[in-house]
């Protein structure tokens, strides 16, 4: 093997760029000079020059790269994954959803647990999600709603338009026991 | 181990007993059993191809005495052994029983060579070690070969954020309220509120036959509930005959009173 | 970029081989047909023979690889991947590896010891080694086989390549008397 393919497979199979005194200690057996290297590294690099691997030098160091051209077939190898949003997330924003405005006490008071602020973030961040007021008890905590930029993104033109969400069976219950006590005492 | 044995040459004169003072640790013999054998069958196959011989044509007797004579050995010096050491030792001992006796000439027929099973486990195995080290002979990636590992530069793209439907959001707010609903605490059982109850109250305010306003028959710390209770309540009164509502004109203020 | 740039900067670019058939769908707009990928990977591997990279095929597909003759220098750049395996763990392997698909009871009963969790555990961390079912025996065993990850790693096509362990004499006369029996009663 000569010196220069030695250089030329360690650029090659390094995962970060090489520095010229990274490279001076992995051939500490070989013990080139600097200068030696240095020269490989110009010779290599005029080689590759105009290939689909080039060799340049960036503030690591040295280190083989694919042309940019490359990037529109290369990124074909890495197709996007779209991540889900958690089931929390979900909950959180269906509750400012349909029971606007409410404070973070009245999600957790309905979810049963504490809504992480990482959550309120994102749906901020999303635009979502905003601030509307405060509300006058003390502390006075946030309340949130949902955004123009919410309807939007649900193809919704009002709030209106949300799908209703049946009254819960128990409650329908009590009602209709009610309704019922009432017949029959009549 | 004999004492008649020469274990080393001491100064010109043979040593025959190991010096009192000298001392093996036991740990050190169970190091060279567990580190330089990988259980029963290897040890076994050292003790045949030690002497070059085919395993077909060893002598299962002579390897059997060796290996129960290791054994022993590591027992007397209280070497605890793997189990399956003691297995092994065990089943040599069970075929050198069986060659041992002596058998009728009318079973030898069927009867199977007790040495056989042993002999194709020992073939298996032996086979099985020299699989290992021809895979250990291949090329590797990451021992003998590694993968090209350049930088790709791709530009940065927008990140592509997850997106929901309104169903699912209907979804998850049914969802939450059914939970809500089972996690929730009901300590205070809603105070029950009926309607007969209610006429008795309402006739009982109104017995000294006082004219009393409508909205004051209806207290809003009971809520909603109580007030549609409290106005059937009113309803059943009215339609029994036990109590009237006076109105003076249109939009003038409801009044009650007894009959 | 001519279509022969672009194959070799997606081999060059992926983590993993590509076969065949991945490049017929990764450039599925510029439609090439397999016979001319077929050409352009015969071409590009004859390219590269003799230099310091190398294309070659594997299970998975095609792979650039570094030379095996550059691994001692190479391999300065992962001192600590460079591992040995145990005897123990390549015996494991190696029961699998030609006698799948095995259970861990078979595999015990080969080498007259446990099989020890730990070397299973790293089998199947390093990809060689997967579940593939379960014996329809009493507590339905796991049956153990090799992966395709295996056959990359060990640089083959497929499970035929693997090394053929020598049949013993007598075992090959046995074979001979079965095959000198058929002929006999045909």
């Amino acid at each position: 093997m000569t010196l220069k393919q030695i250089v030329e497979a360690l650029l090659l199979a390094s995962p970060e760029p090489l520095e010229l005194r990274q490279l001076v200690s992995l051939l500490e057996e070989e013990g080139p000079s600097r200068e030696e290297l240095e020269t490989i590294l110009q010779e290599l690099a005029s080689d590759y020059r105009g290939r689909v691997l080039e060799l340049i030098r960036v503030a690591g160091g040295w280190r083989f790269q694919l042309r940019r051209e490359m990037a529109p077939w290369v990124g074909r190898l890495f197709p996007e994954k779209v991540g889900r949003y958690s089931r929390a997330l979900l909950e959180t924003l269906a509750i400012i959803a349909y029971r606007q405005p409410v404070t973070r006490g009245d999600i957790e008071a309905i979810r049963g647990v504490a809504v992480s602020s990482h959550i309120m973030r994102t749906l901020q961040d999303r635009e979502w999600v905003k601030i509307v007021g405060h509300k006058e008890v003390p502390g006075r905590p946030a309340l949130y709603a949902t955004t123009e930029n919410f309807l939007n993104d649900f193809n919704l033109q009002s709030l209106s338009q949300l799908p209703p969400v049946s009254v819960e069976e128990d409650e329908k219950t009590e009602e209709q026991r009610e309704t019922e006590a009432v017949r029959a005492t009549a | 181990m004999t004492a008649a044995e020469v274990i080393a040459t001491v100064h010109g004169s043979p040593l025959t007993d190991l010096p009192e003072n000298l001392y093996i640790p036991p740990e050190a013999l169970r190091v060279i059993l567990e580190e330089t054998f990988e259980g029963p069958m290897d040890l076994l196959l050292y003790l045949i191809r030690r002497r070059n011989l085919d395993i077909m044509a060893v002598s299962i007797a002579q390897v059997t005495e060796q290996y129960l004579d290791y054994i022993s050995l590591m027992e007397g010096m209280k070497i605890e052994l793997a189990a399956e050491y003691l297995l092994m030792a065990a089943l040599l001992a069970e075929i050198k029983s069986r060659l041992l006796l002596p058998r009728p000439a009318s079973c030898e027929a069927e009867e199977e060579d007790p040495r056989a099973e042993l002999v194709r486990r020992l073939k298996e195995y032996e086979k099985m070690k020299r699989a290992a080290s021809a895979l250990d002979g291949l090329p590797r990636m990451g021992r003998d070969s590694f993968p090209a590992c350049p930088d790709l530069d791709l530009p940065p793209r927008p990140k592509v954020l997850p997106q929901i439907t309104v169903e699912e959001l209907a979804a998850a707010f049914r969802k939450a309220l059914t939970r809500a609903e089972r996690i929730k605490s009901h300590p205070v059982a809603r105070e029950a509120l009926s309607v007969r109850e209610r006429m008795s109250r309402i006739l009982d305010r109104l017995g000294e036959g006082d004219v009393v306003a409508f909205e004051n028959l209806f207290e809003l710390r009971e809520g909603r509930a109580g007030v549609v209770v409290t106005f059937l309540a009113l309803l059943e009164l009215c339609k029994e005959g036990l109590v009237e509502v006076l109105q003076a004109g249109p939009l003038m203020p409801l009044r009650i009173q007894a009959r």
